[in-house]
């Protein structure tokens, strides 16, 4: 049993509802798990979103013959703005990217049993996100075709990468973040594949989940690696996850512009990247729970859960905010003051106000537990956030350009119809892959929940 | 429960991660060797021009490099010599070879000889051939023994890892100034010495690696 | 090759309901001086390895022989090209810049390490498999649901299929099978 | 009740080395007043890391119920209740702040502009009154939090455990930032020049990490006895190994990402600080406190081993426990002049020896007032649970 999960409801006042419903045996739960992608039909609603994204991804594909056509000028970025969106976006989507892992590994090593239903479907989650931010620096190259420049490989140039450039490390951080992440999530797939092999009725379905299940049998020899591989990958990807968001905001903070060389980047990232893809996991989870029945599994519990983790982090979010201003004026530096004051009051003042509104004041109703065991304030929340952290991105790139040393460089950033086509399809890009994988895998992580059902049963038995 | 999958697929299983593995790695070993090939570098491949100008020839005559490429010394391009420099003896000698029309022609309509460059740097090098001489550079060391060659190939791949050789150590391929043309130069054995001495003498300044500057050849 | 019945065997699989029982039977089996044993089970069961008798994985050391090959490689890699192969001044910074080496030493640590964690883990565990004897067990699908099973295996030495049979019965098998393999089985 | 006979070995050797130090100190203050004040500054900062941050651990295991954190609540709550007595011992550093800060100095303010421009915060009204301010914080929440579970155990009600939460939520937050502002005022206004906005951040970082190096220890020597003994088991002593690999890392990451910054940029408004510390033997100085500090702890709490057998845990944890010292030296002392050179000065051990026994001997006065385990109705099961069944 887990040892450092308090005896809940026994004294009847620390969960609001258990974990997971313990009426339940391992056949239903698995029953009921498997009977997503072991059915022929999806939900309406599900195929909506598909056929929405679907033409979102067409915008993409639009987005990107373009770019490849015509080249980079067509976006928004120029003198002084060199990023725009496709940075923006990147981060915002890496941002995403973090709750899975996050989710998944910081949370098994902490042994907190609430980890169990979600862990699926925020990996799920990070390995689409991740994809889609890969998409904007690759693009940004102006010449995907030749990205693999980007590491170090023996050529007739003799050529390496520069390896002082945080750019450099962003590249091994995002690539070693997606392997690893793809390899965590593959690994938990295998024994829920084994199941759907076993319980799939047509030939295709059993020699395509057999073929991704590698012969898994369950047997104790394999269950012993397995944990221990299981378990270590958790402790590596936990260092990794903030890792990764450190290298991004690395990416801002060792050059000098002001606005980004800030020593408190590195964590206040991290913690942002938690507290969006904590929302974006939030803004999945709840329609899909309501959609499929899957409230005895993903429980109030866990929204309360994932509610006081986004509280946690967006304070410590709000926190960096609040130590920028005090070091613009502190650090009596005439540029970083400057700049404080032009993000606030400059032409792009609704930006940061709109970002402190959605990212620092309007979250505090989560200090409610009305609020956080409710779904339907949960789900607007969680969108007001991905809003605010998308802002906070725009707020730190754009505003931080746009006026620097040089008043007779100053210039305006706005996108252009192919930022935003390419926005909005690396949604389509990533809801699509989502109804995929509802389509095809089991959501919900089925070994792990039968698990943690026969440790609730047994509690006594230990 | 039935058997999804014959004995066999276990074999064919682990077949497929060593041929998917040994495919990766293969191809990217062919591609490292298709780009280092001569097919694709065009060394060694004598290359055809309008009129097949035999470099062993003339310098067998006794021409010098620089009776044609003139401005090789004191210019970035070492020059290709105008319709004039060739009519200078084939006016008067093999005027009337039909190998030479095209010369004839040139001369007659006032239009230049179209070659086919063989030494070609990509657009974004810049070289300069003046600097090079200077320094103690032989024209053999980057065009091989043109004055063996009957039609012009290509000895050096011209890639950057083959300026860097030399960008890297001057010291290994410098010679006197006035060997610089000597196509028949032989490094002396204690090579490194004399050329750790040249490179002084020819102030090549090596401080720093400053010759693997970036702007050095890329402005 | 000399015992054709033994050897067209792949084994004897018992059925059990719940962990305890197969517990309980693991640490009958291994009393009873089986070795060639292996138990299925939906779920990892703990205490069932040492029930069995099987020893710890090495798991683990090879991890760590990841890691510190990959900060091995990452430090290399770029001492190797930034001070030796291609030295190269940027912005006045050392050639040796080692605060900058730092995130890809990193990277390259957590990278080695996870693909040691699990390609060690399949390739030790002799993954993929596709085919297995034991899958030919009646009733086996359950094995990834609901069902733990117990199987010892007729390489044991102790193998004999009546005697076998009553043990597994004794320690409160539902159903206890004498397995064939597929007759294609090279093994 | 239960027997203290550990506690009381520790108050015999403390109060003498207490008072030693504290004389010496005293003798030191009227030889060399800026000497002493350095001295008594590191001294004090190196024990008040752990009443500070076993405040800010009691506040995490309110808002986490994790295991560890039950056998450990009456230690973080005695040390916790020391604040009063560690706020009074701050005392001569405010008798002292012409030694200690430049901003104070009147040639100073007149000829440095960026100093002009902070004087709105670096003033000594202005460092007087955020003093009482923390103050009042950090005591209010210490005496809350352990009267109120203090008073759980008489009458074992559930309620207050929400109630220690719904405190502990808002406590942390406002006991960050003013750890967080106190850090700037005390240390980071030593070099008024300089400025880094994750310094808040390693401060509270380094005083948990501190605290649970602290614990690790302790929690060795009190499972030997009753009423510990059988309930803080190889699972505890697992979990504190692990905080203390988790917060070297994440101590080691925050100063590695501040130094990475600053030195990419380049710039002397920020470098200067590292400058400093890289001659007159602080070069030297910061090598060893890496490894000390970051290798040598890392590699013995990578292995599991190490965190579960308690004896080798404590060992290792009270060697880094001492060798943290270091830093807190590193943090300090190289922002003066006389002592731009790593020299050991006599009065920095007699600082940090008087204040520690006193801080000892007071520890070991509080942790007798209640009830070694807490009658914490999450865990009132485990308490007994265990006990019985391993």
């Amino acid at each position: 049993m887990a040892p450092n999960s308090p005896p809940d409801q026994k004294q009847g006042f620390v969960e609001i509802e258990p974990v997971l419903d313990t009426h339940h045996t391992m056949e239903t739960v698995t029953d009921k798990i498997s009977a997503i992608p072991l059915s022929n039909t999806l939900p309406r609603s599900i195929l909506g979103v598909g056929f929405a994204a679907l033409l979102l991804l067409g915008s993409l594909m639009g987005a990107i013959f373009f770019l490849v056509v015509e080249g980079t000028g067509i976006w928004g970025i120029n003198q002084p703005v060199g990023w725009g969106f496709d940075i923006i976006n990147f981060v915002w989507w890496i941002g995403i990217g973090h709750a899975g892992t996050l989710i998944s590994a910081i949370l098994l090593l902490l042994r907190q049993e609430w980890r169990t239903s979600i862990n699926r479907f925020a990996e799920t989650m990070t390995i689409f996100a991740v994809m889609c931010a890969g998409l904007y620096p690759l693009l940004h190259t102006g010449r995907p075709w030749l990205a693999y420049w980007l590491f170090p490989y023996p050529n007739v140039m003799e050529m390496w990468p520069q390896f002082r450039s945080p750019l450099v490390w962003d590249v091994f951080a995002v690539s070693t973040y997606a392997t690893v992440s793809l390899l965590f999530w593959l690994t938990g797939l295998v024994p829920d594949f084994a199941t759907l092999r076993d319980r799939a009725k047509g030939k295709i379905a059993k020699v395509g989940y057999g073929i991704a299940a590698m012969g898994w049998r369950g047997s104790a020899r394999h269950w012993q690696r397995y944990e221990i591989a299981y378990l270590l990958l958790a402790g590596l990807s936990t260092p990794l996850v903030v890792s990764v968001h450190s290298i991004v905001g690395l990416d801002f903070a060792v050059s000098v512009i002001p606005g980004w060389h800030v020593t408190i980047f590195p964590p206040y990232f991290v913690a942002g990247a938690i507290f969006s893809g904590f929302a974006m996991v939030l803004t999945l989870a709840i329609p899909v729970r309501a959609i499929f029945g899957l409230k005895d599994m993903i429980t109030l519990n866990h929204l309360d859960n994932i509610s006081k983790v986004m509280l946690a982090t967006g304070l410590m979010v709000f926190y960096g905010y609040g130590m920028e201003v005090f070091f613009a004026w502190y650090s009596a530096n005439e540029y970083e003051g400057f700049m404080k004051f032009n993000r606030m009051f400059g032409p792009y003042w609704w930006s940061y106000w709109a970002l402190i509104l959605c990212n620092g004041i309007i979250p505090q109703i989560l200090w409610f537990k009305k609020v956080r065991t409710s779904p339907i304030i949960l789900f607007f929340l969680s969108i007001i956030i991905n809003i605010g952290m998308w802002l906070e991105r725009f707020v730190i790139i754009v505003t931080s350009l746009h006026r620097d040393f040089l008043p007779s460089s100053w210039g305006m950033y706005a996108p252009t119809k192919f930022d935003i086509a390419m926005y909005l399809g690396t949604i389509g890009l990533f809801l699509f892959l989502m109804v995929l994988a509802i389509k095809f895998l089991p959501i919900i992580s089925q070994f792990e929940v039968r698990e943690l059902l026969h440790k609730k049963q047994h509690k006594n038995g230990h | 429960m039935a058997q999804v999958f014959h004995p066999a697929a276990n074999i064919i299983a682990r077949l497929s991660i060593v041929v998917g593995l040994g495919g990766l790695v293969g191809t990217l070993v062919l591609f490292d060797a298709l780009q280092k090939s001569d097919y694709v570098t065009e060394v060694n491949m004598p290359r055809e021009q309008i009129v097949p100008f035999s470099h062993k020839h003339h310098a067998a005559l006794g021409l010098d490099c620089r009776y044609c490429h003139t401005s090789v010394e004191d210019g970035a391009f070492a020059g290709i010599p105008p319709t004039k420099t060739c009519m200078n003896c084939h006016s008067l000698i093999w005027n009337e070879a039909p190998i030479l029309e095209p010369v004839r022609e040139s001369w007659r309509t006032g239009t230049s000889l179209e070659w086919n460059r063989v030494h070609d740097l990509p657009e974004f090098v810049y070289f300069d051939h003046s600097v090079h001489l200077n320094a103690g550079i032989g024209c053999t060391d980057c065009h091989g023994r043109v004055d063996e060659m009957p039609l012009v190939w290509k000895e050096k791949t011209l890639y950057m890892t083959f300026c860097l050789e030399c960008h890297r150590q001057p010291e290994k391929f410098v010679r006197p100034r006035d060997q610089v043309f000597n196509m028949a130069y032989e490094k002396p054995a204690n090579q490194l010495e004399v050329g750790a001495e040249l490179v002084r003498v020819h102030n090549i300044n090596t401080s720093n690696h400053r010759l693997l500057d970036c702007y050095k050849c890329h402005r | 090759m000399k015992q054709p019945t033994a050897n067209s065997m792949y084994g004897m699989v018992a059925e059990f309901h719940d962990t305890e029982t197969l517990l309980k039977a693991a640490n009958l089996v291994r009393e009873a001086g089986y070795t060639a044993t292996d138990a299925f089970s939906p779920i990892p069961v703990h205490g069932l390895v040492e029930a069995l008798g099987i020893r710890r994985s090495r798991l683990a050391g090879i991890v760590l022989c990841g890691g510190l090959a990959g900060a091995a490689t990452g430090f290399a890699l770029q001492t190797y090209l930034s001070v030796f192969q291609y030295p190269h001044v940027v912005s006045g910074r050392p050639l040796f810049s080692w605060p900058s080496f730092v995130p890809i030493i990193f990277e390259l640590t957590i990278l080695f390490s996870a693909f040691a964690a699990v390609f060690g883990m399949f390739g030790l565990n002799g993954l993929p498999k596709p085919y297995d004897p034991v899958f030919n067990t009646p009733g086996f699908n359950r094995a990834s649901t609901d069902g733990f099973f117990l199987c010892i295996q007729s390489n044991d030495p102790k193998y004999d299929p009546a005697a076998t049979r009553a043990l597994l019965e004794k320690a409160g098998a539902v159903q206890v099978t004498e397995v064939a393999k597929h007759p294609d089985d090279p093994e | 009740m239960e027997s203290h006979v550990d506690l009381k070995k520790l108050k015999s050797i403390a109060l003498p080395v207490g008072v030693i130090g504290l004389a010496a100190s005293a003798y030191g203050y009227t030889q060399n007043h800026d000497a002493f004040a350095v001295s008594w500054l590191m001294g004090w900062t190196f024990w008040f890391f752990l009443t500070l941050g076993s405040l800010g651990w009691l506040m995490i295991y309110h808002l986490t119920s994790g295991r560890w954190g039950f056998v450990l609540q009456r230690p973080f709550e005695a040390a916790a209740r020391l604040m009063p007595a560690m706020l009074l011992l701050f005392v001569p550093v405010l008798f002292s702040m012409h030694s200690l800060y430049e901003w104070t100095h009147e040639h100073v303010i007149a000829h440095d502009e960026l100093v002009q421009h902070k004087l709105p915060y670096l003033n000594p009204t202005g460092f007087y009154i955020r003093f009482g301010v923390y103050a009042v914080i950090w005591t209010v929440l210490a005496f809350a939090l352990s009267n109120l579970s203090r008073r759980a155990d008489a009458n074992g009600n559930p309620e207050t455990v929400r109630k220690l939460r719904v405190i502990s939520a808002p406590g942390i937050l406002i006991y960050s930032l003013a750890a967080t502002f106190a850090s700037f005022d005390w240390y980071m206004s030593l070099e008024p020049h300089w400025f880094s906005s994750i310094y808040g951040a390693i401060f509270m970082v380094s005083g948990g990490l501190l605290t649970m190096l602290f614990m690790a220890v302790l929690a060795h020597h009190l499972a030997q006895r009753e009423p510990m003994k059988g309930v803080i088991t190889t699972q505890q002593f697992h979990d504190f190994g692990n905080w203390c690999f988790a917060f070297t890392i994440l101590w080691t990451y925050m100063n590695f990402v501040q130094f990475l910054i600053i030195w990419s940029g380049n710039l002397y408004e920020e470098t200067f600080w590292y400058m400093k510390r890289a001659k007159g033997g602080w070069i030297e100085f910061s090598a060893v406190m890496s490894i000390m500090l970051f290798f040598v702890p890392f590699f013995l709490f990578l292995f599991r081993n190490n965190k579960r057998n308690s004896k080798v845990l404590a060992s290792i944890a009270l060697v880094i426990f001492v060798a943290r010292y270091l830093e807190v030296q590193w943090m300090i002392a190289p922002t003066f002049a006389f002592r731009a050179d790593v020299a050991f000065h006599w009065m920095d051990l007699a600082a940090v020896a008087g204040i520690g026994g006193l801080w000892l001997w007071l520890f070991a006065n509080g942790l007798k007032k209640a009830p070694l385990l807490s009658g914490d109705a999450r865990f009132v099961e485990f308490a007994k649970g265990d006990k019985a069944g391993h």
